[in-house]
């Protein structure tokens, strides 16, 4: 059944999307194309919905939901997991990404993390995350304090803020910082994966609450894509598996815990 | 004997608590040359500036022709005047500074047709023939086109004075016109007004410290201490034989400075 | 989306801690800056032409571009160089060299506004270089700069939210942090600004008291 | 291998969205100025009272601020910017309060005898302004419009931070997809350099332009 | 017959292309009473700047007391003064100027006694007590503690001598030192100078326009014009008696704009 928010995106011709500039989960070339496994998805699916393109905006995390709810973007498609919170905050789509936390750190792992909690126990040890993301809660929540918890801007930021030293570990999803690492080719550093204790997060496109319409034709499209096979063709390139998004629901992630 | 063409009756004026002008009263007939003279401070600046609604009187009357200057008639009774009121006597009036005043950024020119086009709306060619008559008669036609800064401080004040003169007033004030000019440069602005004063009927009211001059130059002279007319008569009498103490003391202080009377 | 008191009273001890970031970064920002800018002013005076407008083009350089990208140089890119600094550390050296540019012009008006008859009554009176430094320059052109300088302190001081970009945690970052937990913007945002208008509504009244204090010298 | 000329190329498509910026930005400080000086120095007292709190609330809060409520707060009033928009809006405003107390500052130095000149020939209060009293301001406001203008351009680059794609924004971009940090960032410092050059070159030939003939009118 | 006190051997000075002074040359006996007159742009001005260092010259000699004043010898030779040369040539001038520039910040005792305290380490006590002395002659004891914002011009400029004489140089230079004050103050201030020049033997070279100060102080009048001296001698000579054209022309314009010579 079509609803209004559709129709509109269908006149106007495109979808406006929030990424983060986070590959593999989103990315931007050096020709200003957008790509990554999230937009890509979004971009198939938004054709079969009739909407020809999408036109991406680069923002923080932090900034995503609250630029969804003021109407600045008509979906989220950066790797935005899904928590009860933000379920709370969003109307989420069946489960897109799914990816494991990882720790950057310097070779060797000199202080031994595994896990958050090591990170809390270790009075002098400093973590770095993106703000408002995933792991800056997950820290807090093992009981890193807050000025323990450094709010880096960017992936590029964090990783040379471990190289420099100002930061003990670097926490980001594995297939993140696998990209970063690769990129950065530097012997000296390490990565920590998966965190122990975290668990694994999807992500899902997140509509403005109110445009459920919208994502239930998202979600009849996702699901045939899965389908198809043609899903997993999208995403794996980039790392991920096809399979640990198929084998959950948006439902379950948004009740955990 | 024709009716004076300015009255000034009873009027006060005071900055804050400083009381300038006491109950100041006075008249000047058409046609007349007034020197004011005193000491510095004593409110010759001022009245001229009242004059010019300039400054605002705290009481008292002023008429021009018969006209007040400050109030207007309305509903029978007198209320005071409002900027239209103004505008319209400040037509009769005109005014040359002791800095001149011209404008930096117009020509010589611009400065004298600006005012006629604007307020009287004269075409703009009838304003440039009587600016260039005007500046011919000042001495002043050559430099038309130039800027004020490229100007001497005489050639500044001639313009000014052909600025004034192009609304064609019946009154005008001079203010110590001659005072921030180089001595050598005193003379050709002298001139010029000993010009104006034969050649027209305006009236002229002059503040003044070239006592030379203001002998040679006025019909009648008036001594001003703290904003009272001490003494007032012909040049000759007030330069000469003057009756009052004040005047005697004022006087004697600046032929001791060098100046001539 | 309305305002929600009760998260207002909720994040204002969060706020708290970034204000006081916020005035210790300013505080020694422009102490920095008072020190930069007297450098600056007095290399720019050097009868040494290189050193004269080579101190010149620097300064014009650091004054014509931004301070966020300046603080991103001095955090991301001197450490390739080995030059390491704390956050805040960071950011003070930015603020303080970036205003320094302006305290350093502020300085140069100052001395140059001393009148050309005090340089040569000192001279008339046969005092040397120093004391008509001391005693008649300078006395009389530092009062009239306080207001000017107190200027770009305020100004330093709404700029420092562009210290978040290297992970100082001041007030505005402590906002968006705040904004990120729980997804609602208006009441730190606004608490924020609140909180700017105070101080600047306060300097306001500071700077026309410096200015009738020390604004003008009597001549 | 890098594609640096692709990478350049996203730089310089920043720095036109710096140059849109930065020029409408001007355009409508420009405007506001001019409107809230001349209601500064209003003979109505409800026109002063405006003014004065439109320039003190912008130059009061920060421009972080003003422009966080641009992006986020408006909406939910129901208006709905876009990025460019809300940028060049509270750029626009922000430097525009300041710029606001250059031309009551400008017009104010502008001596009472040129008013005093004008009474005495009789000019209407807007005659006066627009022919005697503006000509004479704007020379002397030309030179700070231009240090505006170049303090704009620097407060461009937080729009960044608004995730509009400034060249601060793209050289972000490119250093997170290269791993460099110097190179895109040493390139905007320079970009940003030489567009404050053109800025203050072009204020000065401008102000040649206007003070032809005209020594003496700046004291 | 003594030696000259200050010897000007065909001294130049431009500025940038134009020339103010080109070889001029002159001499002033100890205690002589020198006027330098001439119109605007003579360079008057320029020759008391010299002396005082205030410029300095492109060509040509001076000697005080017989000292080079922008030379100093050295291995036999001579060679540009340094500072510290120039520093004790300065002790035997002092000067005033048109525009008094006392130091604002300072009290007028202060003023005063600022240069003895720093320059000849003279006591605070002994600086005091000398200062009062010449403020007492000039008239000002009185207004020892006020600031100079406090003081008309002709209080500032009675002041202003007061200081330059607390050095109790040899030779007192006086640029136009009433041209800034209003007419009514100009005779407190040529009193001092009258009394100065009567009680003391000093040297002194005075720049004025008011000719007839000159007339009766001076003991010997140059005219300048176009940085040159186009005629000089004892002042009855020069005021009634002018041999050159431009002189004649100078004083009757002079005359005409109301000074009494
Ligand atoms: N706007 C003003 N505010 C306060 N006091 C003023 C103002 N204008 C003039 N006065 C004072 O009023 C008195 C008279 O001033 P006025 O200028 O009329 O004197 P004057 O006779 O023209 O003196 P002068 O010969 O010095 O020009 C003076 O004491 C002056 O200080
Ligand atoms: N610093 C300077 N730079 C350029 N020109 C100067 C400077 N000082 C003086 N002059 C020029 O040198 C000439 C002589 O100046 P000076 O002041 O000595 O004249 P003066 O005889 O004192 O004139 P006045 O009677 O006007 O004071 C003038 O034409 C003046 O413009
Ligand atoms: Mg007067
Ligand atoms: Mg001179």
């Amino acid at each position: 059944q079509d609803d209004a928010k559709l129709e509109q995106l269908r006149a106007q011709g495109f979808a406006r999307v929030a990424i983060a500039n986070e590959p593999p989960y989103t990315a931007v070339a050096a020709d200003g194309k957008v790509s990554g496994a999230a937009p890509d998805v979004a971009r198939v699916i938004f054709q079969h919905l009739g909407v020809p393109d999408i036109v991406a905006s680069i923002s923080e995390y932090g900034a995503m939901i609250p630029g969804l709810q003021a109407g600045r973007f008509d979906v989220v498609t950066a790797g935005l997991f899904m928590k009860p919170e933000r379920c709370a905050a969003v109307a989420y789509s069946e489960p897109v990404l799914c990816d494991a936390e990882a720790l950057l750190v310097k070779k060797g792992n000199p202080k031994g993390f595994k896990s958050y909690g090591d990170i809390a126990k270790d009075t002098s040890a400093t973590v770095g995350a993106p703000g408002g993301g995933t792991e800056e809660k997950l820290a807090l929540e093992a009981g890193v304090p807050r000025d323990r918890v450094v709010v880096v801007p960017d992936g590029q930021s964090g990783l040379k803020m471990v190289q420099d030293g100002r930061i003990d570990a670097y926490s980001l999803p594995v297939l993140s910082i696998n990209d970063l690492i690769k990129k950065a080719n530097d012997p000296n550093l390490e990565v920590i994966a998966p965190v122990e204790g975290a668990p694994v997060y999807c992500d899902g496109a997140a509509f403005k609450k109110g445009d459920e319409a919208l994502r239930d034709a998202f979600n009849v499209e996702l699901a045939k894509l899965k389908k198809s096979g043609e899903f997993a063709k999208i995403i794996e390139p980039y790392g991920f598996s096809a399979a640990a998004a198929m084998s959950t629901t948006m439902e379950k992630l948004c009740a955990a815990k | 004997m024709a009716a004076p063409i300015i009255e000034i009756e009873s009027i006060s004026k005071s900055f804050g608590a400083f009381q300038v002008l006491d109950q100041l009263s006075m008249q000047v007939m058409p046609g007349e040359k007034l020197a004011l003279i005193g000491p510095s401070g004593s409110g010759k600046t001022t009245i001229l500036r009242i004059l010019m609604t300039l400054e605002r009187i705290d009481g008292g009357h002023i008429r021009i022709e018969g006209e007040e200057l400050y109030h207007m008639s309305k509903n029978g009774g007198l209320a005071p005047a409002d900027e239209k009121h103004l505008t319209k006597m400040r037509q009769k009036i005109g005014m040359v500074f002791q800095l001149f005043n011209l404008f930096p950024h117009m020509s010589v020119l611009d400065n004298v047709t600006l005012a006629p086009i604007l307020t009287k709306g004269v075409s703009r060619a009838d304003a440039r023939k009587r600016a260039m008559e005007l500046l011919d008669m000042v001495g002043m036609s050559a430099k038309a086109d130039a800027m004020p800064s490229q100007l001497s401080g005489g050639q500044k004040q001639r313009v000014a004075i052909a600025r004034a003169l192009a609304l064609s007033p019946k009154i005008m004030l001079f203010d110590e016109v001659t005072s921030a000019l180089d001595p050598e440069l005193v003379e050709e602005v002298l001139n010029v007004m000993r010009k104006l004063a034969a050649e027209t009927d305006m009236t002229m009211l002059l503040v003044t410290h070239e006592m030379g001059f203001a002998h040679d130059f006025a019909d009648r002279v008036l001594f001003f201490d703290r904003g009272r007319i001490v003494e007032e008569g012909k040049p000759d009498d007030i330069f000469r034989h003057p009756k009052q103490e004040r005047t005697q003391t004022f006087l004697r202080k600046i032929i001791a400075a060098g100046h001539r009377v | 989306m309305e305002w929600d008191w009760n998260f207002v009273w909720q994040i204002f001890p969060t706020l708290l801690q970034g204000v006081k970031i916020t005035i210790i970064a300013t505080l020694l920002g422009s102490v920095l800056a008072v020190f930069v800018g007297l450098a600056i002013a007095l290399l720019r005076r050097s009868p040494n032409r290189l050193v004269s407008t080579t101190t010149g083009f620097i300064a014009e350089f650091i004054r014509g571009t931004p301070l966020l990208v300046q603080l991103y140089f001095i955090f991301y890119v001197l450490p390739d160089i080995g030059i390491l600094l704390p956050p805040l550390v960071a950011g003070v050296i930015g603020l303080g060299l970036h205003y320094g540019t302006y305290t350093a012009e502020v300085y140069r008006a100052g001395i140059d506004n001393v009148p050309r008859g005090q340089w040569e009554a000192a001279k008339a009176c046969n005092l040397t270089a120093r004391q008509t430094w001391t005693r008649i320059i300078l006395p009389q052109a530092i009062p009239p700069m306080m207001p000017a300088l107190a200027n770009y302190f305020i100004a330093m001081f709404k700029e420092t939210p562009l210290l978040s970009a290297i992970t100082v945690l001041e007030l505005m970052n402590q906002a968006k942090s705040v904004a990120n937990t729980y997804y609602r913007y208006i009441e730190p945002i606004t608490l924020v600004g609140v909180f700017f208008l105070t101080i600047s509504l306060i300097s306001v009244v500071v700077l026309r008291w410096l200015e009738q204090r020390y604004g003008r010298i009597e001549r | 291998m890098i594609d640096w000329s692709g990478y350049l190329s996203l730089i310089l498509q920043g720095a036109v969205v710096t140059v849109q910026l930065t020029v409408m930005g001007s355009i409508l400080a420009l405007i506001v100025a001019f409107i809230a000086g001349l209601g500064r120095i209003s003979r109505f007292a409800i026109l002063r009272w405006l003014a004065t709190a439109y320039i003190e609330f912008f130059r009061g809060t920060s421009i972080f601020v003003q422009l966080f409520f641009a992006y986020f707060v408006l909406p939910f009033m129901g208006i709905s910017l876009t990025p460019l928009q809300a940028g060049v809006l509270a750029l626009g405003l922000n430097v525009g309060a300041y710029a606001a107390e250059v031309v009551r500052g400008a017009i104010l130095s502008v001596g009472r005898e040129q008013y005093e000149a004008c009474t005495a020939l009789n000019l209407s209060r807007w005659q006066c302004m627009r022919k005697v009293i503006l000509p004479q301001a704007l020379l002397v406001m030309l030179p700070t419009f231009g240090n505006n203008a170049i303090e704009l351009l620097k407060a461009t680059s937080v729009v960044s931070l608004i995730s509009l794609a400034d060249m601060t924004f793209q050289a972000n971009i490119v250093r997170s997809q290269t791993g460099s940090t110097l190179i895109p960032f040493a390139t905007i410092l320079f970009l940003y350099f030489v567009f404050a050059l053109l800025i203050s070159f072009g204020v000065r030939a401008l102000e040649r332009h206007m003070a032809r003939g005209l020594d003496g009118v700046r004291t």
